[in-house]
């Protein structure tokens, strides 16, 4: 079983990262960072059983404890370029380059 | 890296901040170069200021020294560690470069104090001063450094301050046209200087003196060591102006008169022999290449003095001269010890007398409207005695006049020559005598015969600010050289650095110095000036140089010394120049070029990868991570 | 047996759920596909022997951070649909070929590895009252400053939102009644412009500003313009009375030497003397927004 | 049994004190947010963050001097408090010290960063003289983090001290004062990228627990070879921890937002990003790789290799087309991150170890310093709309302000490793330690590098020199106490770490030897 979730868990992990690079949408990208960290969690809970230690389950929380200010601090800096653009569009954010 | 001499460690004294020495200045050329135009008002009383300074540091130095014994007159003080154990700086303090660092801080100090006057009406006499320290720094540097990166340091510093110095008329092209001359000319020696040193690197593993002793170097082979002299030596010839890198010295008189006198005659050219002396350790184990030190010492001593016969321009016959006695300073560097401190001992001496006849020749320049052209002179001894006299004292010296400081220091040379090898003795002899004929020249052109003056010349005394470093300059022009070198005096104070000679090198001593060499050069010195007196100082000078013979035609054109360079260097040079720039565009360049466009093209290129979008930099980051994984996987074997 | 069930089951509805997010058009459609994967995750938690972590997966992830999504989601406006034509050249192809790629690197990594049957949790958690007091026993004394460390990352994040989100008032909030003063008795009769249009008046002889402060040329009204050149009632700020001032010269150059017929100014060369005007370095947020419009209302259709 | 009853954990509250009085003191300072009066607010923060950071480093100095070095970890396992973490805090709490003289500066941050860039209620707030003063908590947040970091003890401390480093950063890149569209855009683009990283991180950190089943680097190093048959995960996990780590550090392929960062984020916090958060990064690195991951280094290494070698190129090379005088620092800030990188592939035994630690060490003294000092120039290069940014705007600073554009020469030479500048000792370290390590072609491609970032530092030493100044040339702006501090302070140290570095070296050759706890 160990196995079948890891590989839900990395193919959870993969469609976050394809999520990150298709959606234009700031927030829709930032779910999909989240969705990364889930499928992370996912993992460590699987391997806390397989190793018989909390360790894994008790990473899996901090992480949501990380995840939680970060998804405060990332939707405020959200809001503020929205505010300012009147787009949550990642690609409108473009001044900085070459 | 602990150095096999033996350290004095230093327990404090003066000897503890003898870096002041250089740090003075230093000091003083950053603030007048860096203040600006604030400093103009108080900027050269500064300049003469931290010159004195130096000097005073350096007699403290000395009379702490002359307390210790003599073996323990040897200082090494670190100044800092640059990376451990290769390159560190730091201060030799010995007999050696405390003689050096007097006479440059001593004669530097009255040629500043002679330049307050000389420079008065000069716009720029504020950066003339700042070169002039930075000059008297890096001379310092040169001496007082205890390895050789801090001596090609000073090497290059004062290149540097010379350069700046002869070209300081930069409005005249002949002036700028001689400072690049001087500054090409010496990167042909500083090259040489510089492979000899890599080679003493990667000989020997050291660049310190302290490391490098007689039974350190004994242990290279002897083509070795010859190579390493034979290029120590080059680099002499750039800096001493020694056949074949002589032709930039006499252009170099397009510089101020001071700087004539300071660096042109009685310091830096000299810092070949002090290269010389102080490798003494190679070149006493490489023969051949002590040989070859005699020969160009000899060679040049010729050409100068064959020169200085033919110039008009008074500056120019100066340089000539210079050349010759540097010439003589060289053949008695390359006779070992026996030889080190008569060469020393006339540098010192000589530093005298001929930064007194730069100042004189300077003054008389100043009073004659900067008429350099002595058929313009004549008859200028009434009108102006403080300097005629000085000068007449310094000529006396230059062609050894019995007692007089020239005398015992170049009879040394001659004699310890002659007993090395007659025919080296009997060439300095007959050089002696074309000194005495050239100098009498001089002298009777300038101050005696009748006025051949410009009309609007109104010659006059020169200020105080400028006859008393002449005074001065001519008293030690008198007495310094009975002083050094009666008992020995000086040989012994010298011992402890470059040890002393084999009795059996050591030319008979004669009362009062009375030898048959001493004797045929008396002879023809006398014989030399006579002639001059009969030729300029009787007859009737012409006020245009007549046509000349061959011979003189010769000697006024440098001995063809340009004409020489030319079709040896320049030509040749020349083609393969164009051969190279042929090269260098179709192949060399093409490469640079290429590569050059290659990776300027790569950046612009890669610069577009940047392209603002985040999500093609989480792509990048994306693609990163999955070759990460994947190179690791493949290294990991899996 | 059971949990062979549960996990297809749930495998199934996370992924098709996970990839509802990356493809669904409108971002709410997106937030309650992420809060189906969290509460799918959430059951799978409870099966690996994490009743704690379900809970919290629960409460805090589903219940409050997917809240804050929709939240801001609200607050950026839910009708935002976000446009699913790409902008980026290539960037749709190779991100696939990268996700693809990555996903079966790790796919096949993780799924090659041969277990040995789980431990479970047994051994963990026994000798301690169940699942959460040996969690708890974890937090206080091995991670205990772990645990002390993340209420730093609180603390910012709480100080973070109130820096970038939170405005201070500089006056006093308007009652109704000043507004109202305002609103009859003030210099201003007409409603102020909408949200967006980036301009502090709406007078037509006042040329519009871009989000980076620089003068619109394309909002310059020339008619306008002109007359107030000719008659010497130039705008009193210098910059602005130069670039009329440069407009209109570039029309009288245009109109001088007509090209067949007399060519109204267009958009485009508009355009193109924006970009002549400009420093070349400074960016162009204006022409930057019009090129995104273009696919958006695109899509719109 | 009972399980009520848990037994009290131990923290050496001494061996954490530098980093504990950070925290607290950005927790007084949110307090002194809520209580204390607005124009009383920069006036208690100012001291209360220059007081935490420098008493932050005095009793980082007594706990090296009087105690020794630890050599068991601290706080039940989770922070090692050793030899190079006490170095690498000394260089965080003084670098931040600097760069907070430098944030002191009025004119860096934005009056009220919830206004709507260009609007009225932006006017009002600057007419009001409204700082946002959060930035100080902020700040000292931020550098907590960044001392967890490289003395985290097991991985998810460092994950959680990777976000509290994190967090305040990316909060603090979008309040420019000025250009606030390129500082939020900055702030997005940050925020964006580095949690994507993070999660790269996280899986990684997840992949070895599984492999090691604890997260305690020991454990993981003492796992390494024991477990069999599960190599993938170690290997996957690996690379995506490397992933996590590398991205912190700005190396190639992870760079891009390194750039476009820097460019946009106030010129104070770049300062702090550009020495701090590497210092801090590069502490990490070499903990989780020599630590816990040291056995396996005949496996990372030919990897860490393609990636040094990719990031000094791209560094060196982008940078010469750069015309953005911040943009380019970025750049250079990519390539000594190779530089840095060549060090860390000098690590192995003890005694290469110590070597190259070292060197790393004074690299990061070095450049940290160097970096701020020329941020510091930048800041005070001014054109109407902020700082002149645009290197063409840079043509003949030496003759408008000699003093300064000598200066910033001096820090550019710095980073192109010219003799008597701290940057040679830096260069010259690191390669050393990496041709001891048989890493001859590494150290041979870092030459070159240094050679085409010799010629773009070189670049803009002549246009400040040598060419005419633009006629509406950028005007120097009367630097303040805390600017003119800095620049003083980064210049001096600069020159004494090129003269005279023997005491510095000496002092990380001491910390190296220490070594990590292993």
């Amino acid at each position: 079983m160990t196995t079948h979730y890891l590989v839900l868990s990395a193919l959870l992990f993969a469609i976050g990262g394809v999520g990150v690079l298709l959606r234009r949408n700031a927030i829709v990208v930032f779910m999909c960072v989240e969705l990364m960290l889930n499928a992370c969690n996912l993992a460590f809970v699987t391997f806390a059983r397989q190793h018989g230690n909390l360790d894994g389950q008790l990473i899996a929380f901090f992480v949501m404890v990380v995840a939680a200010a970060e998804v405060v601090i990332g939707l405020a800096i959200i809001v503020m370029i929205f505010r300012t653009r009147r787009s949550a569009s990642v690609d409108n954010a473009n001044l900085l380059k070459y | 890296m602990q150095s096999p001499a033996e350290i004095v460690s230093h327990a404090g004294g003066v000897t503890g901040v003898s870096w002041l020495m250089i740090a003075l200045p230093l000091f003083g050329a950053a603030v007048l170069l860096l203040g600006g135009r604030r400093t103009n008002a108080w900027g050269h009383f500064f300049g003469v200021a931290m010159s004195l300074g130096a000097f005073a540091v350096a007699v403290v130095t000395f009379v702490e020294l002359l307390g210790l014994q003599p073996e323990q007159r040897r200082r090494d003080i670190g100044l800092f560690e640059f990376i451990p154990g290769m390159v560190d700086l730091g201060m030799l303090i010995d007999p050696l470069s405390i003689s050096f660092a007097l006479l440059i801080t001593g004669v530097g100090s009255l040629i500043h104090i002679y330049s307050v006057g000389y420079m008065s009406h000069d716009r720029d006499r504020r950066r003339f001063f700042a070169y002039l320290n930075l000059f008297v720094a890096a001379m310092l540097l040169l001496v007082l450094s205890d390895n050789y990166i801090g001596l090609f340091i000073g090497w290059e510093g004062v290149g540097l301050a010379s350069y700046l110095l002869i070209g300081f008329w930069q409005h005249k092209p002949s002036a700028a046209t001689a400072a690049q001359k001087a500054f090409i000319v010496n990167r042909v020696g500083d090259f040489g200087l510089l492979i000899g040193i890599f080679t003493i690197w990667t000989t020997f593993g050291s660049l310190a003196f302290a490391d490098l002793t007689h039974e350190v170097a004994g242990q290279a082979s002897e083509g070795t060591l010859t190579a390493i002299g034979l290029l120590l030596l080059l680099g002499a010839c750039g800096k001493s102006a020694q056949l074949p890198l002589q032709s930039w010295l006499l252009d170099a008189m397009e510089g101020p008169t001071p700087v004539s006198a300071l660096i042109h005659a009685a310091t830096m050219v000299t810092a070949g022999v002090y290269l010389v002396v102080r490798s003494g350790a190679f070149f006493e184990a490489a023969p051949t290449a002590q040989l070859v030190v005699t020969i160009v010492g000899v060679a040049t001593l010729l050409a100068g003095a064959i020169i200085g016969c033919a110039k008009d321009d008074i500056k120019k016959g100066l340089a000539g001269s210079t050349m010759s006695q540097i010439g003589y300073m060289m053949l008695g560097a390359g006779l070992g010890p026996a030889g080190y401190a008569f060469a020393i001992g006339h540098l010192i001496t000589h530093g005298f007398f001929k930064a007194n006849m730069f100042l004189g020749a300077g003054s008389v320049m100043h009073a004659m409207n900067d008429e350099v052209d002595m058929r313009r002179y004549g008859a200028l001894f009434p009108v102006m005695k403080i300097t005629a006299v000085t000068f007449i004292v310094g000529y006396l010296a230059i062609i050894g006049f019995p007692l007089l400081s020239g005398y015992y220091t170049k009879e040394g040379i001659i004699e310890t020559a002659m007993h090395h090898n007659q025919i080296l003795g009997w060439l300095a002899v007959l050089g002696a005598g074309l000194t005495g004929f050239y100098m009498s020249r001089m002298v009777f052109m300038t101050f005696f015969g009748k006025k051949r003056w410009a009309d609007d010349a109104h010659p006059h005394e020169s200020p105080a600010v400028m006859t008393w470093p002449l005074i001065i300059l001519a008293i030690g022009s008198i007495g310094l050289g009975a002083f050094l070198v009666l008992g020995n005096r000086f040989m012994n104070f010298l011992s402890p650095a470059v040890g002393l000679p084999q009795p059996a090198d050591m030319p008979e001593p004669h009362v009062f110095g009375v030898g048959t060499a001493a004797l045929a050069t008396l002879a023809l010195v006398a014989a030399g000036a006579a002639f001059a007196w009969f030729r300029y100082g009787a007859a009737e000078v012409p006020a245009v140089a007549p046509r000349a013979s061959f011979l003189t035609t010769f000697a006024r054109r440098d001995l063809y010394g340009d004409a020489l360079n030319e079709a040896l260097l320049m030509r040749p040079g020349q083609w393969l120049t164009r051969i190279a720039v042929f090269f260098d565009n179709r192949g060399v360049d093409g490469l640079v070029n290429g590569l050059a466009a290659g990776i300027g093209g790569t950046s612009g290129r890669l610069r577009r990868v940047q392209t603002g979008f985040v999500r093609s930099y989480a792509l990048s980051i994306l693609f990163g991570a999955a070759a990460v994984v994947g190179a690791l996987l493949y290294v990991g074997n899996i | 047996m059971g949990e062979t069930i549960t996990f297809w089951v749930l495998a199934v509805v996370s992924v098709a759920a996970a990839l509802g997010l990356v493809f669904s058009r409108k971002a709410v459609y997106s937030a309650l596909m992420l809060g189906v994967v969290m509460l799918s995750l959430a059951v799978l938690y409870a099966v690996q022997d994490a009743p704690f972590l379900a809970a919290v997966q629960i409460i805090v992830y589903t219940g409050a951070v997917m809240m804050l999504f929709l939240f801001v989601l609200m607050l950026v406006g839910v009708d935002s649909a976000d446009s699913l034509v790409e902008t980026i050249r290539g960037q749709r192809f190779w991100a696939i070929v990268a996700g693809l790629g990555f996903g079966l690197l790790l796919a096949l990594a993780v799924g090659n590895v041969a277990f040995s049957p789980a431990a479970g949790m047994g051994r963990a958690v026994s000798g301690r009252d169940g699942n959460v007091p040996a969690l708890a026993e974890e937090i206080f004394t091995r991670h205990v400053f772990a645990f002390e460390v993340t209420s730093a990352l609180l603390i910012t994040a709480a100080l973070g939102a109130m820096v970038l989100a939170h405005r201070e008032r500089v006056r006093p909030k308007a009652t109704q009644r000043d507004l109202a003063r305002t609103r009859f008795a003030g210099p201003q009769p007409s409603p102020l412009p909408g949200p967006g249009t980036y301009a502090l008046h709406n007078a037509i002889d006042m040329p519009a500003l871009l989000p980076d402060g620089t003068v619109a040329v394309t909002s310059i009204n020339r008619v306008l313009a002109r007359h107030e050149m000719e008659e010497g009632y130039a705008p009193t700020d210098p910059e602005k009375a130069a670039l009329i001032k440069q407009v209109l010269e570039k029309d009288a150059a245009r109109d001088a030497a007509p090209v067949e017929g007399d060519k109204p100014i267009q958009v485009k060369d508009a355009l193109q003397d924006e970009g002549e005007l400009r420093d070349e370095g400074e960016p162009q947020a204006g022409t930057t927004s019009r090129k995104e419009n273009a696919p958006q209302e695109e899509d719109g259709k | 049994m009972n399980g009520g009853t848990i037994e009290a954990p131990t923290i050496e509250y001494a061996l954490l004190a530098p980093m504990l009085l950070i925290f607290g003191a950005a927790v007084v300072g949110v307090l002194v947010e809520a209580f204390a009066p607005r124009y009383l607010r920069k006036s208690i923060h100012v001291p209360l963050t220059l007081l935490a950071l420098a008493g932050g480093f005095l009793l980082t100095i007594l706990q090296a001097v009087r105690e020794g070095v630890p050599t068991t970890p601290a706080a039940m396992g989770a922070v090692a408090v050793d030899g190079p973490a006490l170095f690498i805090w000394g260089i965080i709490l003084v670098l931040a010290f600097v760069s907070t003289l430098l944030i002191n500066d009025d004119e860096q941050f934005v009056a009220q960063a919830a206004a709507v860039p260009g609007s009225s209620d932006e006017e009002a707030a600057v007419r009001h003289g409204y700082a946002q003063t959060e930035v100080y908590p902020l700040l000292l947040f931020s550098v907590g983090g960044m001392l967890l970091f490289p003395a985290a003890n097991d991985l998810l401390v460092m994950f959680v001290a990777l976000e509290v480093m994190s967090l305040p950063l990316y909060l603090l890149c979008g309040l420019a004062r000025r250009r606030r569209l390129l500082s939020q855009e900055a702030s997005v683009k940050y925020f964006l990228l580095g949690s994507f990283s993070s999660a790269f991180f996280l899986y990684g950190m997840a992949l070895v627990y599984g492999y090691a089943g604890s997260i305690d680097l020991r454990a993981i190093s003492s796992a390494l070879g024991t477990v069999a048959g599960q190599d993938i995960l170690l290997y996957v996990g690996v690379a995506l921890l490397g992933v996590g780590l590398l991205f912190k550090i700005g190396a190639a392929p992870f760079q891009a937002w390194k750039p476009d960062v820097y460019q946009g984020a106030p010129t104070a916090i770049t300062a702090l990003m550009a020495s701090t958060v590497l210092v801090a990064a590069f502490g990490a690195v070499l903990r989780v790789f020599w630590v816990a991951l040291g056995n396996l280094d005949w496996d990372w290494r030919p990897v860490m290799w393609g990636v040094a070698i990719l990031t000094m190129v791209v560094g060196a090379i982008v940078a010469i087309t750069q015309t953005e005088i911040k943009r380019m620092l970025a750049y250079s800030s990519i390539a000594h991150a190779g530089f840095l990188l060549t060090g860390v592939i000098a690590t192995g035994g003890p005694e290469q170890n110590q070597e190259a630690l070292s060197a790393i060490l004074f690299y990061l003294v070095a450049y940290g310093f160097a970096t701020v000092g020329g941020f510091a120039v930048v800041t005070m290069v001014r054109d109407a709309g902020g700082e002149a940014g645009h290197l063409s705007r840079w043509a003949g600073l030496g003759k408008r302000a000699p003093l300064l554009a000598g200066i910033f020469a001096f820090f550019l030479l710095a980073f192109a490793g010219i003799p008597l500048t701290s940057g040679f000792f830096g260069k010259y370290a690191v390669f050393s330690a990496a041709v001891a390590a048989d890493a001859l072609p590494l150290v041979v491609v870092g030459v070159v590098a240094s050679a085409i970032a010799a010629f773009f530092y070189v670049r803009v030493i002549v246009l400040m020199f040598f060419s005419e100044p633009a006629a509406d040339g950028p005007s120097i702006a009367m630097p303040t106490v805390g600017t003119s501090a800095v620049v003083a302070l980064a210049a001096a140290a600069t020159v004494v770490l090129g003269v005279f570095p023997e005491p510095v070296l000496n002092l990380a050759d001491q910390a190296a030897s220490a070594l990590f706890i292993r």
